[in-house]
């Protein structure tokens, strides 16, 4: 096997890529397909079920104000930021920076579940009460879920910052984590319009 | 600055240095030994190899069932099988075949398959892969170990509701089957997410997206589908399952719920699911066919084409499910003309492969054989595919045998035959030694017979006016003839599926050795060893043409500079496969099971008490944090090699 | 030799259907021995679908062979790739699109028209029927604005021959499908939607219908007969079911309708003319005047329904009829008397 | 090697042993009793004579349910509970003209054979007797639901809810329960 063969070398490109070049990128981009499909039919949903009914929401049910939800959308969207500069300094390879914009971020996501919290216990209907209240709660109990799974992640990233690491794969899930908390804030506003906007227009 | 890379430069690879690389990789991709060890594999080769393998013993317990339906049917007021029974053997069949066979198999191949065809060294997520096998697998122990516990699902495997709701399917077999849903869609997405992904970011250099086989366009088309389809299906079994355990109102007409609505989510992933399991079987289709008329595929760009328009159709046709739940006409007959569309795609492939097969050279194999009774089957399916979807017709033949013929004659025919001929024909590079193709041949016949004798009658019964899903049926009604006809034709088919085990089992065992590429086929699979080795390949190989190997010239480069003392590959861009940068890909590691338990945990446990779910997400947490938690060995210093843990180097040269 | 072929080709044109509707077109449920206008098109449609497609096939099948063949005699390996072969490859394969296209245009254009069949008012005053899917019977219904003229059976729907009759289907617990092959395609029966059909039978006669949706236990024994009558025959039908039984002439009956009263049987059958009015199972006040007990699952006679009476879980199992553990001199009052319900 | 086989026998133990407790629970719950036979459903054979006054004492042990934790039976009592009209007086276990169900107070008597007793033999102030009209089980199967009401059933036998046809008759389980 005497081998005198044309080589590609690749030995001197870097071993660390980001957004569209990387695949964990594609990866987000993967799970963000896979969660706006979900939404996308419970939204469908909502509206089938809307559709099939003379009065929407059903007699009884009282719609929340639209101020706090509003106020809460305000500050989910504002969480973007910090997330943005912190991917911004994971591509630098900035540990503080990362650390610094990650805990504001975590801070605003915080007081937007307390103000969700408040919301939802101003509901006088639940999961049990009509097929409203059953898509409505489900629609935001797995955005709940999702929100929260970002915290908790946003906060296991910055444990492992703390505890000193910073290398190639934490600066990967900052980046990672910045894409999918745009997502998870973004798919909230057309949530936002469906529940609380959506049953403001009269149903013919 | 990157286009410069693929100028190649002319380096001498003394054999020091290949028999040093060789080494090095041997060592980073080994796997860990023990039952711990076992459990920790993440590379794609032997997960792929897992899928299939859980696949296939799926497919027997599927087929049993099935066999137990035929004998009940085989005569009139027949008392084998209590209704009781009956439902839980019909219910757990289509579940089985659909859930735990079809797509898994598929994506299996895929998993397997992809990498080594597109020339990588393994999936860009490997504990990921392995995470989703595990759920497939987990799920599948749910549903049987249920079964077996007279927990066996029982309102069929679309589960309508009102029936498959609280008030008519009592006890916790429906949840089982909502809750099974849910892991194997887990595990589908998953995989989808893999495959999407390799196909985009790990392709060899050259490797243009004009260059891609067309079994790995099959199987990025399919992921795309699983990716938009399959959260339909889980969505609709959570609703179910909420309805079930915790008494919300989605299915509850009484309650502002509609049990349409059911339908509409279950079919909007069903109907693309029947193209889930049938794209990635033109491609395998595909394959064969180029393999053995040394041509390519007549009309590359067409068939591609016709791949994606499929996709698209086919989640335009759910509603031809529903004809007979009294839709407004107009919508019906937007539903009629795009189910009837779908026939052409279907159409440009079969009449490429036509002309591929007219104008190459044939070598009649035991792959090919498949595909022939593919073509055979299939356009029959088809053809009463394009009956069913005239509604006026359909109103006659829904839920009958007239459609259980022709979902068999798509499914077993389009997707069934194909993977068959698939195992002959990629059995000598998975394990390294040829199956018979005297027993392969005997196979095909006895499966091809008995098909046909038990499916071809089923259309005229339903002609004749029998309802699917029927436990028995009364002597005058004159269904007892083609009934038996049919059930002797079931039991011909467990004698093909029992000689193909038996030459898969003599053949794994003594069979031909097979050197790297038996057939002289094109793809790059066949450009290593057979089996391959954990790294498939021992320089990654650059692309020149659509038929890589057969274009390859001995001046063609090779890559190197890849890290061979850790898990690397290299990523390319997504169109023209330039290479990008290089990407270190995890090792072996025990926490996508322990993850996977973790989930189990709540799944399983949700079924049971609600709260259970938040336990399962808590354990989960504390999993992923194991998982994802950064070790410096997994950075930037080469991979430890564990004590005693890795295979014996000769072992592994010997094979390879 | 043209003589030959043009022989056997007419033989094999007439003997094919001949041999299929053998084995796959006459029985008292076959959608393809109409007995309806609507049927008798749906299934004109089918021929022309099976026709087109059967040619279809033989042709790519055929095509296939012959390729296969073809390819066997053909030059060896690796010869180039010649241009204008190619070509003609190209239009052969566009040429076989564009037939998929037309004839699939065809068939969309013959399914619409017959979906406009079959779907469409048929003229003149038709009757109407209600017909409600339960686990597992049929309820049927002849509404009636004179509230003492409605007609309630179950598992048997007379309707006069030669007149389109319109059947609106409700369902009281699951999804059913109502399915008389020989008269109309199915249609469903849905909790809390509406769904109605048109059918009309040509001639008088029998022809049976089965539940075509999976719906529990016994879905396979839940079906009914279609029974047309000249319209002389059905108005007497329907005049004598308007009434309610007669009361019992002799001590048998009286003792039968006793035990019928004083048991279980009240509990969810009506005897219009007596103090039994549940609705959860079939309206038994003309029950010895129906052809079959227990949707369609045995036939009416004293002996079946000694058996289905004693034991209807050993016949049906699950269905929603308890067993009846009667004293022997009680069962067989209680047969007299049922059979006594013209 | 031997110490593989080893766990792997512990291993197939531990799943042998589960899998036995697993179908002790589960086969109770989901069986389809279709009562085949005749001598099966008797009509309702009265209880001894017991515990016929208000506020009995609950805690004797009587007969047991012979449908306890069964599913199949719990349904089935819930439709017998529509179809025998019982919702004409309790409602949906709420209550009405005869007492709510879906609480733990039981006037007559909260055990299974107490609550058997009150539909087999009626109590005083409306409560009929339907012993003569009901087979023996059907009257075990509205005991069943009757116990589920008020999670004297296990909840995971038990319906979440009904799947009733009428709006108004529709009261999830847990409604009065705060949750």
């Amino acid at each position: 096997m005497t081998r005198s063969s044309p080589a590609l070398d690749v030995a001197h490109l870097p071993t660390v890529a980001f957004t569209g070049r990387s695949p964990l990128w594609w990866g987000a981009v993967g799970l963000i397909a896979i969660e706006a499909s979900m939404f996308a039919l419970f939204i469908a949903s909502y509206f089938f079920l809307r559709m099939r009914v003379d009065v929407w929401p059903p007699p009884g049910v009282n719609v929340p104000r639209l101020f706090l939800p509003t106020v809460n959308l305000g500050i989910m969207i504002l969480s973007c930021i910090p997330a943005y500069l912190a991917s911004e300094a994971a591509k630098r390879s900035d540990p503080a920076g990362m650390k610094l914009w990650l805990l504001i971020n975590i801070l605003l996501a915080l007081i937007t579940v307390a103000i969700r919290w408040q919301v939802w216990n101003s509901l006088n209907y639940t999961g049990y009460s009509n097929a409203y209240g059953s898509i409505v709660f489900i629609i935001l109990g797995f955005h709940m879920f999702d929100y929260v799974a970002g915290i908790l992640a946003s906060i296991v990233i910055v444990a492992a910052l703390l505890a000193g690491h910073a290398g190639e794969q934490v600066r990967k899930s900052v980046d990672f984590d910045s894409y999918t908390w745009y997502f998870v804030v973004a798919i909230w506003i057309p949530l936002y319009l469906v529940i609380f906007v959506s049953p403001l227009v009269p149903k013919r | 600055m990157q286009s410069a890379l693929l100028e190649p430069k002319r380096v001498q690879l003394p054999e020091a240095s290949a028999s040093e690389d060789l080494a090095e990789l041997e060592r980073a991709w080994s796997n860990p030994r023990g039952i711990i060890g076992w459990l920790s594999h993440v590379d794609h080769q032997s997960i792929g190899k897992r899928y299939i393998v859980t696949a296939f013993i799926f497919l027997l317990f599927g087929g049993v069932e099935a066999l137990l339906i035929r004998l009940q049917l085989a005569r009139p007021e027949n008392k084998f099988l209590g209704p009781d029974l009956y439902n839980q053997i019909f219910t757990m069949h289509g579940t089985t075949m659909m859930f735990l066979f079809a797509v898994p198999v598929m994506e299996g191949m895929g998993i397997y398959l992809v990498p080594l065809m597109i020339g990588t060294r393994n999936v860009p997520f490997p504990r990921l892969n392995s995470f989703g096998y595990y759920l497939f697998v987990i799920g599948g122990i749910f549903l049987y170990a249920g079964f077996l516990l007279n927990i066996g699902p029982d309102a069929g495997w679309f589960s309508y509701v009102p029936l498959a709701g609280p008030a008519f399917s009592p006890g916790k077999r429906v949840d089982f089957w909502a809750q099974m849903i849910t892991f194997t869609e887990f595990s589908g997405l998953i995989a989808a997410v893999e495959l999407i992904v390799t196909v985009f970011k790990m392709r060899a250099p050259g490797m243009s997206l004009d260059r891609i086989p067309l079994f790995v366009w099959g199987m990025l088309v399919q992921s795309f589908m699983v990716v938009f389809a399959m959260p339909a299906v889980m969505i609709a079994s959570t609703f179910l399952l909420m309805d079930r355990t915790l008494g919300t109102h989605f299915f509850n007409p009484a309650e502002g719920g509609d049990p349409l609505m059911w339908q509409h989510i279950f079919w909007f992933f069903g109907h693309p699911e029947v193209y889930i399991i049938f794209i990635p079987a033109l491609g395998i289709v595909s394959s064969i066919v180029t393999a053995f008329t040394r041509k390519s595929i007549f009309g590359y760009t067409a068939m591609v084409l016709s791949l994606v328009a499929t996709a698209f159709i086919g989640f335009g046709l759910w509603v031809h499910h529903m004809f007979a739940t009294g839709l407004p006409p107009l919508g019906a007959s937007f539903f009629t003309s795009a189910s009837m569309m779908i026939a052409i795609p279907s159409g440009v492939q079969i009449f490429c492969w036509l002309a591929t097969l007219r104008n190459g050279t044939v070598r009649i194999t035991v792959p090919l054989l498949f595909v022939f009774g593919f073509v055979f089957i299939f356009v029959l399916g088809g053809l009463t595919g394009v009956m069913v979807a005239s509604v006026p017709f359909d109103l006659q033949a829904h839920d009958t045998f007239f459609v259980v013929a022709h979902f068999h004659y798509v499914l077993i025919g389009g997707s069934v035959f194909p993977l068959l001929g698939a195992i002959h024909y990629w059995f000598p590079k998975m394990t390294g030694r040829m199956m018979s193709e005297t027993l392969g041949k005997i196979t095909f016949w006895v499966v091809f017979i008995g098909f046909n004798l038990t499916f071809f009658p089923m259309h005229l019964l339903g002609l004749k006016g029998m309802p699917r899903r029927v436990y028995t049926y009364q002597p005058n009604l004159g269904w007892g003839a083609l009934n038996l006809v049919a059930t002797v034709g079931a039991v011909i088919i467990a004698i093909g599926g029992a000689i193909f085990i038996a030459n898969v089992i003599i053949s794994y065992k003594s069979g031909e050795m097979a050197n790297g590429n038996p057939w002289g086929a094109s793809t790059l699979e066949w450009g290593t060893t057979s089996p391959p080795p954990h790294y498939n390949f021992l320089y990654l190989p650059t692309v020149n043409g659509r038929e890589a190997l057969w274009s390859r010239s001995d001046d063609d480069p090779v890559v190197t500079g890849v890290r061979t003392d850790r898990r690397e590959s290299l990523s390319t861009s997504i169109l023209d496969a330039r290479p990008d940068h290089r990407y270190p890909l995890a090792g072996p590691s025990i926490w996508p099971f322990i993850t996977a338990l973790a989930v189990t945990f709540g799944f399983i446990g949700s079924v049971f008490k609600g709260s259970l779910i938040f336990y399962g997400a808590g354990l989960s947490l504390v999993a992923l944090i194991g998982w994802f938690w950064p070790r410096p060995s997994h950075n930037e210093q080469p991979e430890r090699v564990e004590k005693g843990a890795t295979e014996s180097n000769d072992q592994v040269v010997a094979r390879s | 030799m043209s003589f030959a072929t043009t022989k056997s080709t007419k033989l094999a044109v007439v003997l094919t259907p001949a041999i299929l509707c053998q084995c796959g077109c006459r029985g008292i449920q076959s959608a393809l021995d109409p007995a309806g206008p609507q049927s008798r098109s749906i299934s004109g449609h089918w021929w022309l679908l099976f026709w087109v497609c059967t040619v279809v096939f033989v042709l790519v099948v055929g095509f296939m062979l012959y390729g296969l063949w073809r390819s066997k005699i053909q030059t060896p390996n690796d010869a180039p790739v010649d241009p204008a072969k190619e070509t003609r490859t190209t239009w052969y394969v566009s040429a076989c699109v564009v037939a998929t296209v037309v004839i699939l245009f065809v068939f969309l254009v013959a399914s619409l028209s017959t979906a406009k069949t079959i779907f469409s008012k048929p003229g003149g005053k038709p009757l109407e029927i209600e017909v409600t899917g339960h686990q597992w019977w049929w309820e049927v219904r002849y509404p009636d604005p004179d509230s003492s003229k409605i007609v309630v059976t179950a598992n048997e729907i007379h309707i006069p021959a030669g007149q389109p009759v319109h059947i609106l289907l409700k369902s009281a617990d699951v999804i059913h499908s109502f399915w008389v092959p020989k008269l109309q395609g199915k249609m469903d029966l849905i909790p809390m939607h509406s769904n109605s059909l048109w059918m009309q039978a040509d001639f008088p006669g029998v022809y049976r219908g089965q539940c075509a949706e999976f719906c529990g236990h016994q879905h396979a024994h839940m079906s009914f007969l279609v029974i047309a009558e000249p319209l002389a025959d059905f108005n007497q039908w329907r005049d004598q079911q308007i009434q309610s039984g007669p009361p019992p002439a002799d001590p048998v009956l009286r003792k039968g309708q006793h035990v019928f009263l004083s048991s279980s049987c009240v509990l969810c059958h009506t005897l219009r003319g007596t103090t039994a009015s549940a609705t959860l199972a079939p309206d038994l006040t003309h029950f010895a005047s129906r052809h079959t007990i227990a949707a369609g699952t045995l036939s009416n006679d004293r002996a079946s329904l000694e058996r289905w009476i004693v034991n209807s879980q050993g016949v049906k199992p699950g269905n929603k009829m308890p067993p009846n553990d009667l004293n022997p001199e009680d069962l067989q009052n209680l047969l007299s008397y049922l059979g006594s319900l013209k | 090697m031997s110490t593989m086989a080893i766990s792997n026998s512990k291993v197939a133990l531990c799943i042998g042993v589960l899998a036995l407790s697993l179908w002790g629970s589960c086969c109770r719950r989901e069986q389809r009793d279709f009562r085949a036979t005749a001598e099966a459903s008797q009509l309702a054979q009265s209880l001894p004579d017991s515990q016929l006054h208000p506020g009995g004492a609950t805690n004797v042990a009587g007969p047991q349910n012979p449908f306890q934790g069964n599913a199949y039976a719990i349904t089935e009592g819930q439709r017998l509970f529509t179809a025998y009209n019982c919702v004409g007086c309790h409602a949906h276990g709420g209550g009405g003209i005869g007492p709510a169900l879906n609480d733990k107070v039981w006037i007559y008597g909260g055990q299974p054979g107490d609550i058997y007793e009150s539909i087999a033999r009626g109590r005083p102030n409306g409560m009929p007797a339907w012993g003569p009209r009901i087979p023996e089980y059907q009257i075990w199967q509205l005991t069943a639901y009757v116990q589920s009401l008020s999670e004297g059933e296990p909840s995971i036998a038990s319906p979440a809810r009904g799947d009733e046809i009428s709006p108004s008759s529709v009261q999830p389980r847990g409604e009065n329960n705060p949750k």
